[in-house]
Formats: C-alpha cells, structure tokens, sequence
C-alpha cells in the first residue's frame, strides 16, 4: 500500500494520504515532526488496512468470508466481530428492519453504473427471500446463516475504521489531527490556535470537483451518505444507491446526499444512512435527531 | 416507512456505538520501547577425552534488571560426569588391584597401562548475583552460590566493588570472595600417605592425632558418622579496566587465593617402587600442604577493528606449592554481516609441577612431608585450538564451538626409575568440546 | 614471595591507571563500540564459565579473570 | 501562612540558584524537519536531553520524556533530545521502538555535547526561559524523575 507524506502548502501541518477500503484516505496532523507524522501515519493506514482485510467482502479467507460461505452451518467469530455483529443487530432493530446487513445480496441485480439496466420485479423477489437479519441465528459468539444468504459490513466498516484508527491515534499523539477515509472523518480537537479545521463538503452535483460549502469542525466525527458517486439513470429517473431491505428497490426521493456531525463516525454515518432511507423524511428525521446536518437535495 | 420512536434513536445509537469501540486496541500500538525483561542464555556443552572423561553439561543463565535497576543473574548447571581418570599409580609390568579404604570396592588395570579409576557423578550448581548501583560511580555487585556432587559440597559468598573514575575511562574493582568445602570421599577419606596395603579399616581417632593432623579436624563434630573433611579459601581481586581509545579497552587484575584445610584428593594414590628395578611394591595416598596461597596476574586486551574484534588475554599464575604458569589466549571475531560470526581461538598454557609432585615414592626412603603423583600438578603444556560460530535464529542467537584440547607432559622423565622408563609416566590427553547455545530475551 | 610480589603488582595497576589518564580522552559519546556487547570483557559468561569449569579441573592453575562463583570436587 | 513557607523555601532555595546562571550555548542541528536551533526556543522551558541508541538508561528515559511532553508541552516546555550516534541505522531503530513525540537534533559530530561538557550518557540540561542554563543532570534513573520534574515546573512557573 502506497503510504506518501507530505507537508501542508501552509507547512504548520502533513498531510498523509493512503488507499484503503477503496477510497483515498488522509491524515492531517497538526506540530509533529516528520518522523512522528510518518509513524502516525502508519498506525492510521495500518488499522484501516487490518479492518478492511478482515471485513471485505471482496477479499477471500476473512470471516466474512467464513460466514458467507458457511452454507448453513454455525462459524464461531472472533470478540471484534461479535460486537459488530450486535452492533448490526442493535441498528437493525432501530431501525425497525431499514438498516439490514444481509441486504447486500441485492447488489447481484442492482449494479449502479451508467446504462446499467433496472432488474426485473421477479428478480428481486427471488432475491429478496435471501434478505433479513431476522433470518440469521446470532447467538454471540455462533453465527448461522441460511445457505444462500450473506452478510455485507460494508456499511459500517468504514465508520467502524475511522474510529478505531482515531483512537489509536488519540493513544499516541496529544497532537490535533484530521483522519478522513473518503469522506468519513474524525477530528481529536481543535487547531493549536485554537480555531476548528474546515471541511469542504462536495457538490454531488459535480463530484471531486466543487464544494458544496465549508464546515468548521472543531472535533468529532463528520460521515455523509448520497449518492453522488453511485447512482443509476434509468429513462430520465434517478435512483440512489441505497436499496429498501423490505422492498428490494432503491429509496424513493432521498436527498442527494447527508452530512451529520455526532461525536463518533460510526453514529454519524449511521444517522445518516437511516436519514436516507428514509426518503422524503430524512430532514424531518434529522431534525427530530436534534444532530448537526446537512442535507443536499435532489431539486437539482 | 417510519421509524420506531425516532428520537430515541440517537441516544440507543450512541449506547451501541460506545460499546462496539470499547473493544480493546490491538497490541500493535502499545510499543513504548520497553526493555524486555528476560536475558536468557541456555548452554550445553559437550566435553570428551579420548578414553577417559566424558561431561555433559547443560547450563541456564537468566538476568533480569529489576525495577530500581539492580540487575540479577541466576545460573543453573547440571554436570554429569563419566569415564575413568588417572589415580595417579605408574604402569608395571604386571596387572594391579587397587582398593578402596573401606575396603569397599576394587579395581584392575592391566599390566603396562596408565591405571585408571571409573568416575561417575553428577554436579548440581546454583548461583545467583546481584548487581546495583551505590551511586553514579559506584556498582556493588554480591554473589551466591552452591554446589553439590554425591562427595562434594561448595558453598560460596563474594562481593565486588566497582568504582569509576576519569570521567568513566577508568574502573577499579576491588572484591572478596569466601569458599567452603566440605569433601565426603566416596568409600571414606583415607589417610594421608598410608599404605593401601594397611589393612582396611578406617582408622581410630587417637591414631590420626599422632600424624600432624589438627587443624581439620576440628571441622569434624563426629567423624564416625560423617567423614567428611572441608576446607575453605578467601580470595581477594584488585583490578583496573581501562579505556585506551574508541576501540580499544583493556583490563589487569590481580587475584590472590589463601586456600587452607583438606587439599588433598582423596583418590590420588603414588606407586611405592624399588628404588632400582622401579617395580611397584605398594601404594601409598598422597599428601597435599593443607594451605595454597596462590596469585593471578590477568591481563586481557580488546581491540575492534572495522566490526571485527581482537581479544587477548595472559595470564601469569603462581602459588606456593612451587607452581608458575603462563597462560595465552587469543581470540578473534570476524563479522561476516547479517550478525554471522566465525571465531577461531588459540589458547596455550604451560606450567612447571608442584615441589612435591613425584610420580612414585621410593621403598625404603623416608616418607616426604607431602607427595603427589596427580599428573595436574606435574609439569606440562596444554594447547587448545577452536572456532566459534554464531548467528541470528529466530529471534534469538544461536552460537556453536568446537575446540581441541591437547595436553602433553614429559612421557620419559629423568628420574623414571628402572622400568617405569620403559612406559610412558605422561600419556598425552585429548579433549574435545562441543558447545551449542542459544541466547534470548523475553 | 606473597610480599615480594605485591608491590610490583601494585605499582603495575598504578602505572596503568596513570598511563590511562594521560592517553587521549575517549568522550562519553564516543563510547558507542565500547557499549557494544561484543566488546565486553566477558562477552559470553556461559563460554567463560564452562571454560574455566573445564581448566580448573585439568590445570594446576586457577582463576584470575574474577572471583566466587563456587568450586567443584574435581580438582 | 503556607505562602510565607513557601517563600522562605525559595529564598532558601534562591542564593542557589541566582548566581552563575550561565547562558546556554546555541547551537545548530540537523533536524527531521530542518535546523534545530536552541534560539529558536527563546522564552520556553527547554529540556536539552544528550542520548545514543547503544546507551541503555538513555532508553529508559524516552518513554518518561515522552511523558513530560504531554504533560508540559503546551505549558512552555520544549524537549530537545540530541542524538550522538556516528550512524543514523541504530537510531532509526530506537527511534521507531520508542516512539518520541518530541524534539530530535543530529549531532554525529558531538560538537554540541563538547559545547554542553556532556560528562556521560545520558545527559540533560535545563534551560529557563531566558536561555539561561539552570541545571545538569547525569545519568537517567527512576528515582531522578521527581526532582526534575520539580524543577520544570519550577521553571515553568517563572
């Protein structure tokens, strides 16, 4: 893994960049010294590294790997995975079923690039008999999952990154920090001087390139959930990537993209997926939360 | 679709949350550049004479610095010893019995050999050392130690002082050391230079009282039920290690031992022979003076050079038994990168014989104050001739010696008497060494 | 010849010592291939003492290098 | 009253201290991220620590210095610790074992050292805010930590 150091055009901080979990990922570090930075650095892109082979789902021979392709017989998981597991549970029973980690076998029928074409109804109920939490046996620290069902933690490893490696770094260094993993961030405290770190949000409009506006952060976490980089076209209609467990389809009239700021990544990104699902309602929902957000519609 | 109860969902969020990330971190992180606390050096050391002695010797070395900075060293030895050693008879020309005071056990050499006598033990050694800081300059180091073979027992006590000097370029070290031994014979402790002919019994008390005999005995309490004898020495050490340059360091000490009470061995016996045929008509024990006073003059040298580094030492020993040697050593480690090591070593001793080492004692002669036939105490040389290799191994270090010893004394000596010049009175000794190690911390 | 000895010993250790004052100063940070293991006197005590262990029981001569550590019944 | 003790204390304490303050020499050094310099810490506490990787006790005091950056880093201290190898391989080593969140300067030359007198490893200076060298202090032992941390925040409260 490519890990490069550099120093802020400012030179009062470096900036480490790294690729993990498929995004590009970031490290500020305010008054360290290069060879301090460079060790800080590594312990970031070390953890996201040791998160992201043991959660992918893209990687072979992980537990979720164990799990998926158990074929209806119990795997026994380590104490990291067990709390993450309850951690699934836990938002799947607040969520009242929206936030599923089983769902993501509807990825098979819903592929979210330009032209992809919309999968049949009879495709995603096929489908959809392989989806909900309700239908694995998870009695910590024995997971049973039906034959043809998988897990997907994709949709709180990241979150779940994040954080761990800002409390590692928080462990090391007194020094302020900024730990972005494509846009899901963490921030220990404010700057030297004092002030809050600005963070740009993107334009999902027209992504990487403009910037929605600045936040001023002066700790805590920062996730945003949209689809400005995943989204399908289909005859003039626009559908998010974030697919209903319960009906097999892609949310209807969510905002383009969520930006909630809660003291850790992992609650903000969640509050932000179950603003998203729920459509029309995610500011209602956001507001009613009573946590800093911002929300970018989809009038455009 | 709605939620249930949106606005609680924040705080059960943050509940659930605190306890995924309250998971512990991964030990990666933890490094604070601890020292680890165990060194740990483990040793065997294979040692083999050709037809005579044979040791096995596993040792244990474990130090550790505790917390206010004394470092402590613990050792463990386990020797076992086996084979046959030289009694200290010459060879004749007809086959000879020998047998123990008690009358306990006997053995034959064959006519024409060295005779030998069978040697089995097993030694157990522990010892223990301490080394702190008095102050900046100052270490005191105090050691420990017992020893135990079915006839033998040490016990030791030492303290050494070391005191810095010359903004550290300079060390002088100044210790005492105090030994006690108590000396069990195995089949009983004979009297000193009686006839093995005498018949075999031990002798009554009032007897030994005739023979200038006190000092010892008075260690014996009740010397029908424990025959054992002791002796015991001080040892005194001055010494001055300095630093010559960036590479070079250099050490000389002095050391002298007053040892004083049994130092005699037990198992070493003299031909009685005719004083012109030279054949052997009895054997008498041998007598050592019960005191030593011997001194040590050390010098040792290390120079690096380019990684490489030179060790020579030299030693000068003499003692009042009328003993002198010279002793050289020379080592030298050359690097062969990776932490590979290759070290050949030289070491060469020679020393004269005792005044009182004879190889037999003529019939009819009067009896001399003391007399040994023990080839340890005669004249001779010895050269030993080795290498060393080392390497890194699994996180530890791996080391391997093979050495060659070879001791020669006079074979023919001049006053070999009448056939005694016919048999070779100082067989040459081959060992040799094997040494395996491994050294780790934990 | 204890006495007689001594005092050549003892001027020896002196002379060696003030020879070692007047030789260049080798700074306290300099001392980083003197700090080396490999460079200490007794570079590897197990060698040093099964060494001795076998010496002490094959020669008439014994120690010089330090002092304690116990005996053996085999000399 | 306890104010009153407290300043015997320090008048006590004071003829000690006041005069024979000399200046601390400057110096400068190759840093990770440019020059070192002790100027450049005018009107901070400095700690000016002397070490090498083979030396252990300078091993010892890392994690404690560590410690005091921590501690005292945003009240005015400034830890410089000097580096004396000849060779920067075994440094790097120590380095990543353990960890320093402060100041490291490179001096393979030993100059400052010889500026500094340096009588043995490690070795530590305390200057005052006015570039004043206050105290030495030789070796590094767990009983030492105390009564130099007295004196920073001594210092520090000046």
């Amino acid at each position: 893994m490519r890990r490069e150091l550099v120093a802020a055009a400012s030179g009062d901080y470096w900036i480490g960049r790294f690729t993990a979990m498929a995004s590009p990922c970031e490290l500020l570090l305010e008054l360290a010294e290069h060879h301090e930075a460079q060790r800080l650095l590594t312990i970031a892109a070390d953890e996201a590294q040791r998160i992201e082979q043991k959660y992918s789902r893209y990687r072979d021979h992980n537990i979720v790997y164990h799990i998926n392709h158990a074929t209806g017989l119990p795997v026994t998981v380590d104490e990291e995975s067990g709390r993450l597991l309850d951690y699934a549970e836990q938002l799947y029973r607040l969520s009242g079923g929206l936030f599923d980690i089983t769902a993501g076998v509807l990825r098979k029928v819903w592929r979210f690039e330009p032209g992809s074409p919309l999968p049949t109804p009879g495709q995603v109920a096929q489908l959809l008999r392989h989806v909900g939490w309700e239908k694995v046996q998870w009695h910590s620290p024995e997971i049973t999952l039906p034959a043809g069902m998988e897990l997907d933690l994709g949709g709180i490893g990241k979150e779940y990154a994040v954080d761990r490696a800002a409390a590692l770094l928080s462990a090391e260094t007194s020094a302020s920090f900024v730990l972005n993993f494509g846009g899901d961030l963490f921030i220990n405290k404010p700057r030297h001087n004092g002030k809050p770190w600005q963070i740009a949000v993107d334009d999902p409009t027209d992504t990487g390139k403009k910037s929605a506006g600045l936040l001023a952060i002066r700790s805590g976490a920062l996730a945003t959930s949209g689809d400005a980089r995943r989204h399908l076209l289909h005859q003039g209609k626009r559908y998010g990537h974030i697919l209903d467990p319960h009906t097999g389809w892609p949310v209807v009239n969510a905002p383009r993209s969520i930006t909630v700021h809660a003291p850790s990544c992992m609650e903000a990104g969640m509050l932000a997926t179950l603003a998203m699902l729920q459509g029309e309602g995610a500011g209602e929902f956001l507001r009613a939360q009573a946590v800093p957000h911002w929300i970018i519609d989809h009038a455009a | 679709m709605q939620l249930n109860r949106p606005q609680s969902i924040r705080a059960a969020l943050a509940a659930a949350t605190c306890s995924v990330l309250a998971h512990p971190l991964p030990l990666q992180a933890q490094g604070n550049g601890e020292e680890r606390a165990w060194d740990v050096r483990g040793g065997l050391l294979f040692y083999q004479e050709t037809d005579r002695i044979q040791i096995v010797e596993p040792v244990i070395n474990a130090s550790k610095t505790l917390q206010d900075g004394t470092l402590l060293t613990l050792r463990g030895v386990a020797d076992t010893i086996t084979g046959a050693s030289p009694n200290g008879a010459t060879p004749t020309a007809v086959a000879q019995t020998f047998t123990s005071p008690s009358g306990g056990s006997s053995y034959t050499t064959p006519a024409g050999e060295t005779p030998l006598r069978d040697v089995k033990d097993l030694r157990l050694s522990l010892s223990a050392e301490w080394e702190r800081e008095l102050s900046r300059m100052v270490r005191n180091t105090l050691g420990a130690g017992i020893s135990h073979e079915s006839d033998f027992l040490s016990l030791s006590l030492s303290d050494t002082l070391k005191r810095d000097f010359n903004n550290r370029q300079t060390t002088l070290a100044a210790g005492l050391a105090l030994t006690l031994d108590t000396i069990s014979a195995e089949g009983g402790t004979p009297t000193e230079l009686q006839l093995l002919s005498t018949p075999a019994a031990v002798p009554p008390p009032d007897a030994e009282e005739e023979d200038e005999e006190e000092d010892e005995e008075e260690d014996e309490d009740g010397d029908d039920d424990d025959d054992g004898k002791s002796k015991n020495s001080v040892e005194l050490l001055l010494g001055v290690t300095q630093i010559l340059s960036r590479h070079t360091l250099t050490q000389l000490n002095y050391t002298l031992s007053v040892g004083s009470g049994y130092l005699t061995d037990p198992y070493k016996i003299l031909s009685v022979v005719d004083g012109v045929t030279g054949e052997t008509l009895d054997y008498r024990y041998e007598k050592r003076p019960d005191s030593r006073t011997s001194q040590n003059l050390n010098w040792r040298l290390n120079h690096q050079f380019n990684e490489d580094v030179l060790y020579l030492g030299y030693r000068f020993f003499w003692d009042d038994w009328g003993l002198t040697s010279h002793t050289m050593d020379v080592k030298y480690r050359s690097e062969l990168g990776n932490g590979l090591y290759l070290q050949p070593h030289l070491r060469l001793y020679q020393q004269s014989g005792a005044d009182f080492f004879r190889h037999s004692l003529v019939e009819g002669e009067p009896l001399p104050a003391y007399a040994s036939a023990d080839l340890r105490l005669g004249e001779m040389r010895s050269t030993t001739l080795g290498i060393k290799l080392g390497m890194p191994l699994g996180g530890g270090e791996f080391s391997l010696r093979l050495e060659q010893m070879r001791q020669e004394g006079e074979s023919h000596p001049s006053d070999a008497i009448g056939i005694q010049q016919h048999y070779d009175l100082y067989p040459t000794l081959n060992a040799s060494i094997i040494q395996l190690g491994y050294r780790f911390t934990f | 010849m204890k006495t007689r000895l001594l005092l050549p010993v003892t001027l020896g250790l002196l002379a060696l010592t003030l020879t070692g004052c007047s030789l260049g100063e080798v700074k306290p940070w300099d001392r980083d291939l003197l700090a080396q293991e490999k460079m200490q006197l007794v570079v590897d005590p197990l060698e040093s003492y099964l060494d001795e262990h076998i010496y002490f029981s094959k020669e008439a001569s014994f120690g010089g290098q330090g002092i304690g550590g116990g005996g053996c019944g085999c000399n | 009253m306890r104010r009153l003790t407290a300043q015997l204390f320090l008048l006590l304490l004071a003829p000690l201290n006041v005069h024979a303050l000399d200046a601390a020499p400057d110096f400068s050094l190759a840093g990770f991220d440019g020059p070192i310099t002790l100027s450049a810490h005018r009107g901070k506490v400095v700690y000016l620590d002397f070490w090498a990787s083979w030396c252990a006790p300078c091993r010892r005091s890392f994690p404690w210095m560590n410690q005091l950056q921590e501690r005292y880093g945003d009240k005015g201290l400034a830890i410089i610790a000097v580096n004396l190898d000849k060779q920067r391989e075994l440094t790097n080593d120590f380095l990543s074992a353990t960890r320093p969140t402060f100041t490291i300067a490179f001096d393979p030359e030993g100059s400052s050292a010889e500026a500094y007198q340096v009588m043995g490893m490690p070795s530590s200076y305390l200057i005052d805010r006015n570039g004043k060298l206050h105290t030495r202090h030789l070796g590094f032992r767990e009983q030492d930590k105390a009564a130099l941390e007295q004196q920073i925040e001594g210092l520090l409260a000046q």
